[in-house]
């Protein structure tokens, strides 16, 4: 059993809040996955989490026990740094072995885990090297071979996988999460890869500017979020964000009409909404479609398209100067300057306040299936 | 002009650096730099000076030892044409006769010194003895055994035990003498390990072994004065100049206790005390030669004797010189050991110092250049019988080979 | 190569490339040997022109106190220091001097740059105390430690002795080596301290983080995180103490004498008895070129132990 | 208590080692200040004493006898004068070895310490007979040369190891901002490595400022430093260690009041976390 | 004008051959994105170009003039590496700055350009930190920061945008694209992000163990990779190769029995090719559509399926051993286990002989609309 309980921590360095009171419950075994914004204190909890770093207030549980103040080196726990932090005078082989000699393992079962993790990680050949001849993405899987040999209760992973090509990451993903089901750790994930997040994740903490945003598996974060930063934040391209007013609130739903022009019926409750109100229309690129200009209301003019193969993202300017973006299949072919029209699948569709709220919407329209 | 003195520190010259001022007053047109060296510093900075002709001293303050050799080599002026005021006669001629070489005077004397033995007379009364005015060896033994006391840190003996030709060989070299040894025979063949020799330092070893302080082989003059005048020791036998010091209250706590008494003698008193002197001197590489020797009469003179006594006090005058410093009553009132010194300075004699003939000058040195070496290695070798690291034959034996090693080099 | 059509790029960098494909390669190592070259030169000048003296010197009867006497005597010089009774005990003594010096600095340096690397109250303070020793000149260090610390009646030690009840040690007697080892070592653990302790900032702390994690204690980090990094400091320590301690001297002339016996006799000090006491040049030209092939073959053995942590960048 | 105040506790536990160890090779020199408040008697009274009537008997007797700034003086412009160059000359060597390495830097290096193999008794007088030819005897700028140079290959040493613990990317990324060689020293290499350079610094003042063999023997009066001040208290006929202490005391305090003053430069906390 | 031409250039450590020889044309004002799998040699190429490692053998020109050797500082080119080298000491102002400092740029104009650039990297209130004191995040964006103030000829980034999280890494993208534009600059970019890769290029390089496996356009390399290698590498998830046996080749296009089963008749190219002959089809993830079971004669059962919001990728272990992964949309339902038909598309698919060599199809089937 290892469940991690934090509560209300804080962190500040010298004069400068970083961490502002964190609440959060990790379950045994669970894989837990931080996301947010760059500078927004994602490393500094691992740091808290891993006792490299004094809390300045605040407390963590592992289990029943405290261990707010308990030297790293007892918290049974491996991290794989952002900066790697190999070890420059000692080679790939012993970086990895290190701590493993360190608790007196067997040589031979040393060397064992060591050309285990060294062949998943595609480091066979590299073993005798030292970290300096090493490739930027090497020095990363050695960072990784250095956490997975020891087998410890809880992983801490620093974007572990950012210096990797596409095909490794795959790779490299599919085997954390092996690793995760087979040592039974609990882990904590930092990546900016949504992909990465959505996959791994039992649970996203949606982290910003060192307070927690949202937790929540990454379905519930995808298709729930709880403000307008969370679902804007998870989801790539970025969910577009239409300013609107309300015109009527009813029990059937909210009808708004949007700034730039066309006017939606929407499911969402209008509890405590009411006609005049503000609000935000959020629509994710791959609920919207690019029809026939004269099949829809929304009546807009493409700007850049970028071609990524498997799909195309068209970047459309409003005429009241916000913008959108719109996912459409690889060969979708429209011109910069074409007149179109956009049909947003409106059941798919987000509702925030003036705040950034979320409004919530009937619980079966928005699940898909 | 300017004159530049190169002097060691000890404190009569400090006392001539702060008077010359007043010479500075007398003769405006020179001016005098000094540099103050401790003597072995200053020893090997004017040798290499002098034997590489570098002329950056007007006046150097050297010893008996080197002002033969260096005066028969060339490098000094003469010291003749001295005015008549100046009364050369009237210094000490043991003195004169060792700061010449083949009869020609090199160097002005400014203070010279012999051995002599020291004591605490509180301590002899405690003990129920007296010292008699010429001790031997073999009573020195008795005293200190009588007196010896480590329990309470009062030791019967102090000598000089830090090996160097200077320290520890210029005591032992009397002591050889005075068992009738000597350091080389006419042929200059080397007699270290002879029986004189080994009776002499076999004494010495013994003596200081059962009476001597602890740390005797690194004392030289300063500890043993530091022990001697905090009153840890019944006996020092030591330079004549320690005298003055001993009785000065800044310097020592046994001012009222300490007696005086002749170096101690064995089978013959010839060489029993030994004879120093520091002496000034012009090298030919000096470029102010004139004003050089203007200084050097001023500072060897009766009146600057007479300027020290008149501003210092009479016992801080520069002794062992001039025979008028021990004619003058202001001077044995304030010394009493005034007496002894000139007895002492007058019974060594650098010309004849040992019961058998030698070729060599000086009484605790060889005055040629071989000897500092030679001294100083069989300083060590006898310092290190005396803490036991090796026998006494084995010292001797070592230095005797030491030193016939030494003089092969040039008396092939 | 065709340079017609942008005359103006063309002109400017024909000469460039026409002259020589190599040319900015060339002004590279030109530049990285001009910066080395003052250096090497003036030490080229410094060591030359001294040993050129002094190997001329060593084959000539040369002393100073018997001027015009100059002859040539072939090894003469080299075959009377080389047979000079002290000369194994003086090989030894350096030795052995050096290496203790050596040991106790590095040991003793490194604990204590490790210790004063975290923070506390103080320890400005501490810094300067600690490197303060190397402040002292060695002939006033030597005086002060026998006479004031080390002296058998009067020394401070000698009075804690007693305190305790014990009898005080007669240092310079009993332990002459070591009370010189002693006297060495406070002064050249300072430099040792000077030296790491600055080394010891550029180590990362993540790297101590990551060692945290890996279970290692403040012992496994010592061993296998600071002391590797270390190691070139370590090594420049080595070489340098080395050097200095190859030729101390005024420590044992001062205390004592290189007595007693052959007991703290090194090469500096019979070089200096055998030859400069009587100022034979000859003599201690000779000394000197059997001290500076000694030191050779020292520093080749060190280089070869450590060598490898002096350029290798870790 | 809890493991945050066990830290602290042993926080102050090694703060407290610290001190121990500092004060105890601190002692031998807080005893010679001691010392040169005391006569010359008590300086060698036993048991040793902690408690005496200071005076300042022996500072007095410095003051009247010689001429305490003269020397002062000339010892810093000696020792800075040849810390001075000798950085001059080290830091480009150093840079050039450390980041232009060749397969002769190892052996350049090597040969640049064995200059200081040569020991000075055997060499005395042939640099003195040097010295003499070009008037250099008994001048400062003599001595800031033959500093200079016995420091020399130290400070390339020392100045090397500092510069090889740069990651060189840091250096690579001042060259391609267009940084020229003496550039990349001055605006980047150095303020990296300014921690090490202090103490490079330091430990070329203090060598000159103690060297007591060179500024012996090829100085005079006019030149001479504070070694030839203290030379001329140092065993002497007579009790002496008051005033040894007293002048030794003078003779450090400029220098270790300096070191003082720039303990902060010497250890300055730089990370290297721009790199990984 | 800066074309950049490579010829032959090979890179040895020691006695590793790293760049084998690689010949390459960058155009005035063209960006380039080099792609590769970790540890390929992108980063040493990319030093080589810089002047900052010594070439082993080949040349390097820039327009007319031979810079094989020009020092570093006279190629003016900026880089960002891939470990960021910000100087410790100075202030991220100060690490901005210092090129612009060192050319004798006017004071104010400096700190227009600095302060700039901050607001681009949304740095602006980090501008006084020094670098230790900075997120990875930061140090990477003040990274590429000290690279755009200066203007040079040509741009050196080596993943810049690895350490970024996904919306600041979106508005990078669109920023250092506007860059290109403004600047008029050659750039030279190294990612690992297909995205990237694909929005920014105009011509991609793709590097394999120290040679350079394929040059084209992003969609080039997307739709006609010239080899196995290239197709799986570009397209995330990667393109699933299903091996096959020829049936009949003739003018109609080839006749593939694959090993897992189905027979496809392929429009390629049938030259050089026999019945007998070994091929592998390649297809990617998205042009594959899991349908009824019974609806196609690929039966297969689904394994794991990873719900990614926008997408969900079921992968699927085909009996053989083989397996494969199909792109299906967010609200695809399908359980582990479940019996399902894949209904592959046949005109995006690819085949690659026995070496691995690209069997060309038809141009017009090949490129979507
Ligand atoms: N100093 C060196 N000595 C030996 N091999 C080295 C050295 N530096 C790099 N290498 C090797 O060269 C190869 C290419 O390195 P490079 O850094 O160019 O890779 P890369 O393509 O940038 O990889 P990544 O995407 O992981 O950053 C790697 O396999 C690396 O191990
Ligand atoms: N020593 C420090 N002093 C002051 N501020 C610091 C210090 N270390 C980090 N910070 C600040 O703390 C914040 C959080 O840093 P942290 O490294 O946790 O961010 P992060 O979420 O990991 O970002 P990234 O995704 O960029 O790695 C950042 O804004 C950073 O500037
Ligand atoms: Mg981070
Ligand atoms: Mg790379």
């Amino acid at each position: 059993m290892s469940d991690l309980t934090i509560r209300n921590l804080k962190k500040s360095f010298d004069d400068v809040h970083i961490i502002k009171g964190i609440d959060l419950d990790i379950k045994d075994h669970e894989f837990v996955v931080f996301v947010g914004p760059s500078g927004c204190g994602k490393s500094t909890l691992l740091r808290l989490i891993a006792g490299l770093e004094e809390v300045t207030s605040g407390t963590i549980h592992l289990d029943e026990r405290e261990i707010t103040d308990v030297a790293p080196a007892k918290r049974d726990l491996a991290m794989v740094f952002q900066s790697y932090a190999l070890y420059p005078h000692m080679s790939v082989r012993k970086n990895m072995s290190f701590a493993l000699d360190l608790a007196g393992v067997d040589k031979n079962e040393v060397q064992r885990k060591v050309e285990d993790a060294a062949r998943v990680l595609e480091l066979g050949p590299l073993l005798e090297r030292k970290p300096k001849a090493l490739s930027g993405g090497q020095r990363q899987r050695v960072a990784i071979g250095r956490a997975i040999v020891r087998n410890p209760k809880v992983f801490l992973f620093d974007e572990p996988l950012s210096n990797l090509d596409a095909a490794l990451r795959v790779l490299m993903r599919l085997e954390l999460a092996r690793l995760h089901k087979e040592l039974n750790a609990t882990m904590i994930y930092v990546t900016h890869d949504q992909v990465e997040a959505m996959t791994l994740a039992d649970k996203v903490v949606v982290l910003n500017a060192g307070r927690v945003e949202q937790v929540g598996s990454p379905l519930e974060l995808y298709h729930h979020p709880v403000n307008q930063f969370v679902a804007g934040f998870i989801g790539t391209p970025k969910m577009a964000f239409l300013k609107g007013t309300v015109q009527t609130a009813g029990s059937d739903g909210v009808s708004v009409v949007l700034d730039c022009g066309p006017q939606y019926q929407l499911p969402h409750q209008a509890t405590g909404l009411k006609a005049g109100d503000e609000i935000t229309l959020g629509i994710r690129p791959e609920h919207i479609e690019v029809v026939d200009k004269d099949a829809s209301p929304f009546k807009v003019r493409l700007d850049v398209t970028e071609h990524l193969g498997a799909d195309t993202y068209c970047y459309i300017n409003l005429p009241n100067g916000e913008s959108l973006t719109v996912r459409a299949p690889g060969d979708f072919s429209g011109d910069y300057g074409q007149d179109a029209g956009l049909a947003p699948d409106l059941t798919q569709a987000h509702l925030f306040d003036a705040t950034g709220k979320t409004i919530p919407r009937p619980r079966n329209s928005a699940q898909a299936a | 002009t300017t004159v530049t003195v190169g002097t060691v520190n000890n404190g009569d010259m400090i006392i001539m650096q702060r008077l010359s001022a007043e010479f500075e007053k007398q003769h405006p047109d020179i001016k005098l730099d000094w540099v103050i060296l401790e003597e072995n510093v200053l020893r090997q900075r004017l040798t290499t000076d002098i034997a590489t002709n570098g002329g950056q001293f007007d006046v150097m303050t050297i010893g008996m030892y080197e002002a033969p050799i260096w005066g028969k080599l060339g490098w000094l002026e003469t010291m003749d044409n001295l005015p008549e005021d100046y009364d050369i006669q009237d210094v000490i001629p043991s003195v004169r006769d060792g700061l010449s070489a083949n009869g020609t005077l090199y160097a002005l004397p400014f203070y010279g010194e012999s051995s002599m033995t020291f004591y605490n007379k509180d301590l002899f009364s405690k003990a129920g003895i007296s010292m008699p005015e010429q001790p031997t060896w073999q009573q020195m033994s008795e005293f200190a055994s009588k007196t010896h006391d480590p329990e309470n840190g009062i030791y019967g003996m102090c000598l000089r035990g830090k090996p160097g030709w200077g320290e520890n060989m210029a005591l032992l070299s009397t002591m050889v003498n005075t068992y009738g040894g000597r350091w080389f025979d006419e042929e200059w063949k080397p007699e270290i390990n002879s029986p004189q020799w080994k009776e002499a330092i076999g004494f010495y070893i013994d003596l200081m072994s059962n009476y001597g302080p602890p740390g005797v082989s690194s004392n030289g003059f300063n500890e043993n004065q530091a022990l001697f005048s905090s009153g840890k020791c019944a006996i020092w036998v030591d330079a004549t100049s320690a005298a003055g010091r001993l009785l000065n209250p800044k310097e020592s706590q046994v001012g009222d206790s300490v007696g005086f008494a002749s170096a101690p003698v064995a089978v013959t008193p010839k060489g029993s005390g030994w004879l120093w002197a520091w002496a000034l001197a012009i090298p030919t590489s000096s470029d102010a030669k004139e004003a050089a020797k203007e200084f050097m009469l001023w500072a060897t003179s009766k009146s600057y004797i007479e300027l020290v006594g008149e501003s210092d006090g009479w016992a801080s005058v520069p002794p062992g010189t001039r025979a008028s410093t021990y004619d003058n009553p202001k001077y044995v009132q304030q010394a009493p050991f005034a007496a002894l010194t000139t007895q002492a300075m007058q019974n060594a004699d650098p010309t004849d110092s040992t019961l058998e003939p030698v070729p060599y000058t000086g009484v605790q040195f060889v005055a040629i250049p071989e000897f500092q070496s030679i001294g100083t290695q069989v300083g060590k070798m006898i310092s290190g019988a005396l803490s036991k690291q090796m026998t006494l034959d084995e010292a001797l034996d070592s230095s005797q080979k030491i030193a016939e090693r030494e003089m092969k080099r040039y008396y092939k | 190569m065709s340079t017609s059509s942008l005359p103006a790029e063309g002109t400017t960098h024909a000469s460039a490339t026409s002259t020589s494909v190599h040319e900015e390669r060339k002004r590279q190592s030109r530049l990285s040997l001009a910066m080395v070259s003052p250096s090497v030169l003036v030490l080229l000048a410094w060591m030359a022109v001294p040993l050129a003296m002094t190997l001329y010197f060593s084959l000539i009867r040369y002393n100073l106190l018997y001027p015009g006497d100059n002859e040539f005597v072939g090894l003469e010089n080299f075959t009377f220091f080389l047979t000079d009774e002290g000369f194994t005990a003086g090989m030894t003594n350096t030795l052995l001097l050096v290496c203790s010096v050596l040991l106790i600095s590095v040991v003793v340096g490194v604990l204590i740059a490790v210790l004063v690397d975290t923070p506390f109250w103080g320890r400005g303070i501490v810094r300067v105390l600690l490197i303060s020793p190397f402040f002292i000149m060695p002939t006033v260090s030597a005086l002060v430690w026998k006479n004031l610390l080390l002296h058998p009646v009067s020394g401070v030690f000698a009075a804690v002795w007693r305190f305790f009840g014990a009898e005080p040690i007669d240092w310079f007697s009993t332990y002459p080596m070591e009370a010189i080892i002693l006297i060495v070592s406070w002064q050249w653990v300072p430099f040792a301290v000077l030296l790491l302790m600055t080394a010891m900032q550029s180590l990362d702390q993540e790297q101590k983080d990551a060692a945290r994690l890996d279970g290692a204690g403040p012992i496994a980090i010592f061993w296998h995180i600071t002391l590797p990094h270390l190691a070139r400091p370590i090594a420049v320590v080595v070489m340098i103490e080395t050097i200095f301690l190859l030729s101390i001297f005024a420590e044992i002339f001062t205390t004592t004498g290189g007595g007693p016996g052959y007991e703290t006799t090194n090469l500096a000090y019979l070089i200096y008895s055998q030859a400069l006491l009587q100022f034979d040049v000859g003599l201690a030209s000779a000394g000197g070129l059997v001290a500076v092939v000694l030191a050779n073959v020292a520093a080749i053995i060190l280089i070869r132990m450590i060598g490898k942590n002096l350029t290798d960048k870790a | 208590m809890t493991l945050k105040q066990g830290r602290q506790l042993q926080t102050v536990l090694l703060g407290a080692l610290a001190w121990l160890v500092a004060l105890t090779i601190f002692f031998p020199i807080f005893w010679m200040l001691l010392t040169s408040f005391k006569t010359e008697i008590d300086a060698f009274a036993t048991p040793p004493q902690l408690f005496f009537t200071p005076t300042l008997e022996n500072y007095l007797e410095i003051d009247e006898r010689s001429d305490y700034f003269h020397f002062a003086w000339n010892s810093v412009v000696v020792s800075f004068g040849s810390t001075l160059l000798g950085m001059l000359l080290a830091v480009p060597a150093a840079y050039s070895m450390a980041f232009f390495e060749t397969k002769r830097t190892k052996s350049t290096l090597l040969w640049m310490l064995s200059t200081k193999m040569l020991p000075p008794v055997g060499v005395l007088v042939p640099i003195y007979l040097l010295f003499k030819d070009a008037g250099l005897l008994d001048t400062k700028t003599g001595l800031v040369l033959i500093y200079t140079l016995i420091n020399l290959p130290i400070m390339v040493w020392m100045v090397y190891t500092y510069f090889k613990e740069i990651p060189k990317e840091i250096l690579e990324a001042a060259r391609l901002d267009g940084a020229t060689a003496m550039q990349e020293i001055y605006r980047v290499l150095l303020p990296i490595s300014k921690g090490g350079l202090a103490s490079t610094v330091l430990l070329s003042l203090i060598l000159s400022w103690n060297e007591a063999f060179w500024s012996l023997n090829l100085t005079a009066s006019s030149a001479a430093p504070l070694t030839a001040l203290v030379a001329s208290y140092s065993s002497p006929e007579g009790l002496f260690w008051a005033k040894l202490s007293a002048v030794s005391t003078l003779a450090c305090a400029p220098i270790l009041i300096f070191g003082w003053l720039s303990q902060k430069q010497l250890v300055r906390g730089l990370s290297f976390g721009a790199v990984k």
